[in-house]
């Protein structure tokens, strides 16, 4: 039982910023996958659903977007 | 940084403001680089707070609810205000399972969480004058431990 | 959802409030529905009133900002206030390339950003009487064209 509760207290210790950049950077996809199938941009609350997150989560995913854009933009390009 | 950071947000008790109220604290304890779990800690203990005041507090009318955060050094301070009906009995109001409300599918185990959640949580109300729920977490407790064990 | 909501925000004027400050009116946002580009606007010009009430307003002296939102239909409202040094001549401030801090930098375009970013922008100053910066944004403008298209 030591060993599922160091387990636990691990996971427990990711940080709130990474977690948000990892969100942020499923949003950008998110975004241009249903840009793309859409015709036009998607809303707050269809990214919602489509990634299982608040509303509100989204928008401080997108705070933290910024430095994730430009780590991963020339991986799109 | 500075050491001391303080915000305060007020708005109406419907209950779509609650996620609102929940991120907007979320946001301002950013800043002391949390783990998920200490946001989720202090967000739960917030929707609690909120929840109560809602629904308790102010019969589910519109009336304004205020929250103040305040952040010195590593501790996070956060206080929720409504200007509702008050509690009679603080006490007894704190019980686990204790609630007013069975009808409403209310568990009881409001403040229980807030307690679990928290390191410190004090009320103050009187009937009629409103209720006053004070909280606080250190961030980052333990962090220099993990650091040790990891070496 | 009700038609109407509102909800207020006051915090310190450092810049670390500034990511804060975005994320608390875009969280509130929400409500409308609104696309990421509409938040992002929204984001950028709320952004660009802070920094100007951190910057000039209070020269970076640590201060209170007051950020109030309404929401009545699909009409957001926001309102970013300061008790600051206030502005002698609006609309020479508002002239795009305008500025009195070049020295820190400063492009003198944060009022044709909020002009650009939002339907409509007031703004009231008086000499050390503060600054307030009204905007407007209808959210979801067109969006009943989308609705129409995928039917
Ligand atoms: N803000 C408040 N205003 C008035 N009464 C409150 C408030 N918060 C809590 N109470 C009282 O305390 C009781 C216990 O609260 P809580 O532990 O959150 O359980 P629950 O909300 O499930 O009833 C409530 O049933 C209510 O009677
Ligand atoms: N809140 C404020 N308080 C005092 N002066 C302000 C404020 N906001 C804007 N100003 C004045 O208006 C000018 C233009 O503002 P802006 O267009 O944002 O450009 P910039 O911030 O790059 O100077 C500023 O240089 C400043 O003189
Ligand atoms: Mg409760
Ligand atoms: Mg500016």
């Amino acid at each position: 039982s030591g060993e599922i509760k160091r387990f636990l207290r691990d996971d427990g210790m990711i940080k709130v910023s990474r977690s948000l950049k990892e969100l942020s950077y499923k949003l950008f996809q998110a975004r241009e996958e249903m840009t793309a199938a859409l015709g036009r941009e998607p809303t707050i609350e269809e990214l919602s659903l489509e990634l299982h997150v608040e509303k509100e989560e989204i928008v401080q995913a997108m705070e933290a977007g910024g430095e994730v854009e430009s780590i991963y933009k020339p991986i799109h390009q | 940084m500075r050491d001391t950071n303080e915000m305060e947000v007020i708005f109406d008790s419907c209950s779509s403001n609650e996620r609102f109220a929940r991120v907007a604290v979320a946001a301002f304890l950013t800043q002391l680089n949390p783990t998920v779990e200490e946001v989720s800690d202090v967000k739960t203990a917030v929707s609690e707070a909120v929840t109560n005041s809602i629904i308790h507090g102010y019969d589910q009318e519109i009336h304004k609810i205020r929250i103040q955060c305040r952040i010195d050094q590593n501790l996070f301070m956060v206080v929720v205000k409504d200007e509702g009906k008050g509690i009679e009995d603080i006490a007894q109001a704190m019980m686990p399972m204790y609630t007013t409300r069975p009808e409403l599918d209310r568990s009881g185990m409001g403040f229980a969480f807030m307690e679990a959640f928290m390191d410190k949580v004090e009320v103050e109300s009187a009937l009629g004058g409103g209720t006053t729920v004070r909280m606080e977490k250190t961030i980052g407790k333990g962090r220099n431990l993990w650091t040790t064990q990891s070496l």
